[in-house]
């Protein structure tokens, strides 16, 4: 069985796709190819394709950040994407996924927020990131991570009438406030080795996977153990930090 | 209905620069997604949908099968960045209906009868809306069937027909969708000219739903022959979304 | 077997309840039966029976027909008409043909919406058509399209006090304003032969049926082909809209 | 609780007219769905609920069966145009309430045990609100199950009693349901004053609760005569909704 | 099997816990024991375990009482407490059991709603009753109606600030306005005979329960029907009111 | 992300007057419900969870059924008055997500292939939220998997570390929580330090991170401690919620 071939194989530190251990599958970034999304990518991590839209609106604030814009995180495992995903509404794997990268976001203060405020306390832009996945080979969410950073980098505002209250989604002028720039690294651990950029033979098997956000400046944005019925020690958490933030200087490159 | 008061043909020109007859740039691919047993992206102008098609396979539970022929499952969706507003994630009234007449097109085409207990599920995705989204999908969904390998009377061909500013079109955009004096999305298969989706709504005479019907079968070959092509060049590339 | 012998007589030109191709059950017409709704009719088919209402209420216009009023049609196959209808949310059979119902109003300009205009942009008149069905033997979509249109002709607005903002729903004034008249002839294919009005048990043998929305000028407003799972020719679809034609003069008659 | 000022009670006569203890007029027939294995529909004043039975019949999937007696399902709803605002279609807390006490004031009545495995289904739809529907709603389902032939011990009476302006009343209209002091919907089966459905809501000394009991079970022998009488007149002549 | 057992100690007087017909298990009320809710109550009779919580909010009132604050009344049968209930939106009798909670405090005017009136037509005091049961081991409903009306009694304002409009949680201000006290007493019959708080191996064989809301002037401000396949006569009913005053006595003491 | 102005550490104490690394007062009982196979309640200062495990028991429907093992349902919910604003009822996205996890925190602890066909359900319900509701939940959960005889490899503790004005903290309150730089929620198998939930979000330098989890995993020894001390005193007293 496929399973049982993983595990022989990485034993001896190999993989079935003939990838070392620290080694990313090829990368591909496209920007701008949805024209109807004011920020748009598709991010191919080998056959791992997913496509991200980023649409602008305006809407009220929340109570307690008034001058804050507000930032929605939404994914859709559609079935087009595997045989594995079913239609209806998003699944506890989708909700997490949108959430990690909805984390990886906010809280590393990727967007200046307080720049997304049009008026206190009554209208602010509403940033809505959707996720679709458009083909299931492994590593989501750091396809995922990818495409929305590309998709955010990539985005521009519709012109606003603040008389009319309108906006005029054919101009589009300015681009997003971003801060910096962020990425995910997915790691799993396998026969105890820990590996990078799984595909889903590899998720299968896992004990356990971590994904780790790493900033343009080496820091840790976000991080979340899934995946498997295992455990990381605190040694293997440790040097998991550290491969995440090597592999990803190689993601972020793609973002330049 | 129209809503805005600028015309939409000027000088025997469509706001695009189209003749009335004139049918948008077409992209067509098949083999777009790898996991899917069959799949295809179509683009007419800005509207631009991917198909893919699980199956045949046998359904479960069990209970629903139909042990005399294959059960066709069709789901048709707008991806939230396909429009200029966002629109919310999962099935709406719309797409719903749109999803049936999607299915009623497809079947005729289709040996069921070949797949006794199967399900063939086929879904469309809107990437990009601007205008004649179910026929398009309609050319995506009967690409990927026939990538898929699923034995077809026919291919079936999808495009629209309609009135703006008094003129008779084909291919609405967007903007002539939402502001026609009719709209005639069709699906049919080009060999004995069959047709299988049919829908209207508008203000029309009896003659000019029997012109336009005619145009579009009569251009619908054009679209035809672009659905063989890019069948064709499948097998001399592969390429993927 | 009913099919075969629904089928074998549709060979001769023949139907099982007697009647020629080209002929309609009895139609039924009676308005204004439910006190509490602006507007009602019910409406036979032969044993088919639809119950419609017409409520009004006042809303927001939507942002792109600021100075029109809004129509939202809604159709419940209720457990009550069918042993083949199941208790829950409509499922494709009713939005479908509380679309096409919607589409030949909407389209068909049937209602002026712009003299449901109360004040541009913030207040406009909803008109809410439920269609509920008591008793299913075929041909739904007809019964429901003339049962809403003799609904529309019997709505009248309940008095609205623009300073209080308030309906006073037992002082009843004023008609809707119609423009035209509409009805819907269906047509089924049956072994290559054409025939209107079909029952349940030609419904389950149909190849394909098509729905012809005729106005009282003879256009046409709306069609649909649903039903079976076969195709008509450019031949039958234009011998059908002639024969829709002719057949809407009958049920015209009923909303005189 | 009273959201009015003007007075429900003048010179000893209500709202429409009617004295304390007068019932509306009633309008009872059976048979009037014709697919249903039995209907009824039943109007007091304004008040007017059509039901139906499908059933008994085999309960499927199977697990759910019941090898000692049948599963009786019942369902009340309103429909959208019923009610001065339109109501949302689909059930909410209140249908779903009244759809259980509706089960549990019909259940005494049927020997269930007499269709292991099967199910029996009833369904209210009320196409005119004016008070009192959950009771409307019992005399509708109580005639459309003796109309489909289900073996009953006796016929379920309905009817409403309750309090205004200080008067002990029956049958509550609209205004007086939303208006009173008081409200006590009663179903029971007359012969040997069965009480089936019990409920009640305001504000009463033990002495008016048990008034007013007597008096619906009193008054609901006139009801009792309407249910026969339109029993009786179905093999007379045979009408439909 | 228990079901006989229990149908066999009745016909003697006796009940399977030892008590007599008219004898409640015992009762304990706690107040204030959540933190964060304006007004909690954790009520016990016997095994069965109800927590209520009050949260008050601030809301527009409903067009027909412009000048009455709001309840809503929330009842979850959460799968921590039997091995019976299940995960999902609240079932036929978690509804049911709400409602008749609620209509017993809204009826009975146990609430002074006039007093919930900040602005006219604008603002009011909105009441949020929720019912949590832990343990469940019969009588829910007089469990909850009792913690409900603990918590009612329990609950206080957090200060409201006009000017800014906005509710400063930390700082509690004044009690509920609550006009009376009301308790519920259900009673089930078994075998022909009446008995008081019944646990579930008595519900489930009872052949019909009757809940009986009872006001501390001794008036009746709901009652509710349920449980079982059986009926009552009107002597039965008779009796189960007086019965029900009676008992109400015991359980009110509580509340003091 | 910060979002109040006022200082959340004054002369090296937190708003609650704990120091940097201090633990709230922990209170922890086993037993609570009484229907349940297992249950505790565990409280962090004005942070309380119960948790109450039924099963093992044999799932069904059985086509869900795992021939190897046990399945482990999660559910973790918060009372719509266990926070300042009144929550709505019923599963929301965050919800969903933290029953994830909490399933794979505790999943590594059972022994769940000695329940072939098996369903293990555990349920966390928030009652009072004062932040680091999931790690409590963990600590609640673990002590009814141990209350109902699971076996299990090591009890899982959950604490949560985070960093706040600069400072390392430990036991994150709400009003940390929402103002933190940093938060990381764990959980873990103090015999050989097995972690199994780990999640953060904030910004910190990989030292920072690296020395918070140190923190969590040394200070979560003493959480451990009074996670046996609760279960101990189960056999000398009975109490229930």
């Amino acid at each position: 069985m496929m399973e049982d071939y993983v595990l022989e194989l990485i034993r001896d530190g190999r993989r079935v796709d003939g990838r070392k251990l620290d080694e990313l599958r090829p990368v591909k970034v496209e920007t701008g190819i949805i024209k109807r999304a004011e920020g748009s990518a598709k991010v191919s991590l080998g056959d791992t394709v997913v496509l991200v839209g980023v649409k602008l609106d305006i809407g009220e604030p929340f109570p307690d950040t008034p001058n804050q814009g507000i930032l929605i995180t939404n994914a859709e495992f559609s079935p087009i994407a595997s045989p594995d995903f079913e239609s209806g509404p998003p699944g506890e794997d989708a909700i997490e996924l949108a959430r990690v990268v909805d984390r990886g976001i906010r809280e590393g203060k990727i967007i200046d927020f307080e720049k997304l405020c049009i008026k206190e306390g009554e209208k602010v832009w509403m940033v809505f990131i959707d996720i679709h996945v458009l083909n299931h080979k492994g590593n989501l969410v750091d396809a995922s991570a990818l495409a929305a950073m590309a998709a955010l980098l990539d985005a521009k505002f519709p012109k606003y009438d603040p008389e009319k209250d309108e906006l005029d989604r054919e101009t589009l002028e300015g681009k997003l406030p971003i801060n910096h720039k962020v990425v995910t690294v997915t790691l799993a651990k396998l026969n105890g080795k820990m590996l990078v950029d799984p595909i889903v033979d590899e998720e299968k098997v896992a004990e356990a996977t971590l994904t780790i956000g790493v900033k343009e400046d080496g820091k840790v944005s976000s991080m979340q153990k899934s995946g498997g019925r295992g455990w990381f020690s605190y040694d293997e958490v440790s040097k998991a930090i550290d491969l995440a933030i090597s592999k990803s200087k190689e993601l972020l490159k793609h973002l330049e | 209905m129209k809503k805005i008061e600028e015309p939409l043909i000027v000088d025997g020109k469509r706001i695009d620069g189209r003749k009335p007859e004139e049918i948008r740039e077409i992209e067509m691919r098949v083999g777009v997604i790898k996991n899917a047993d069959g799949s295809a992206l179509v683009r007419f102008g800005n509207t631009m949908v991917v198909a893919a098609v699980y199956g045949p396979k046998p359904l479960l539970p069990k209970h629903l099968q139909d042990p005399e022929k294959a059960i066709l499952r069709c789901r048709y969706g707008m991806a939230p960045f396909s429009v200029p507003e966002r629109a919310r994630p999962g099935p709406d009234r719309r797409s719903i209906e749109i999803s049936k007449v999607l299915r009623l097109a497809l079947e005729p085409a289709i040996f069921l009868e070949e797949y006794p207990r199967a399900v063939i599920e086929v879904y469309a995705e809107v990437l990009q809306a601007d205008g004649s989204t179910r026929v398009t999908s309609i050319n995506a969904a009967s690409l990927a069937l026939a990538d898929a390998g699923v034995p077809m009377r026919d291919l079936v061909v999808g495009l629209s027909g309609g009135k703006v500013d008094g003129t008779l079109i084909l291919d609405l955009n967007g903007k002539e969708d939402n502001n026609c004096e009719a709209d005639i999305p069709m699906g049919f298969m080009p060999r004995g000219e069959k047709i299988t989706l049919l829908q209207m709504d508008g203000d029309l005479t009896p003659e000019e739903v029997k012109k336009i019907i005619r145009m579009v079968i009569d251009a619908g070959k054009k679209v035809y022959e672009e659905q063989k092509k890019a069948l064709h060049a499948k097998y001399e590339k592969e390429e993927v979304v």
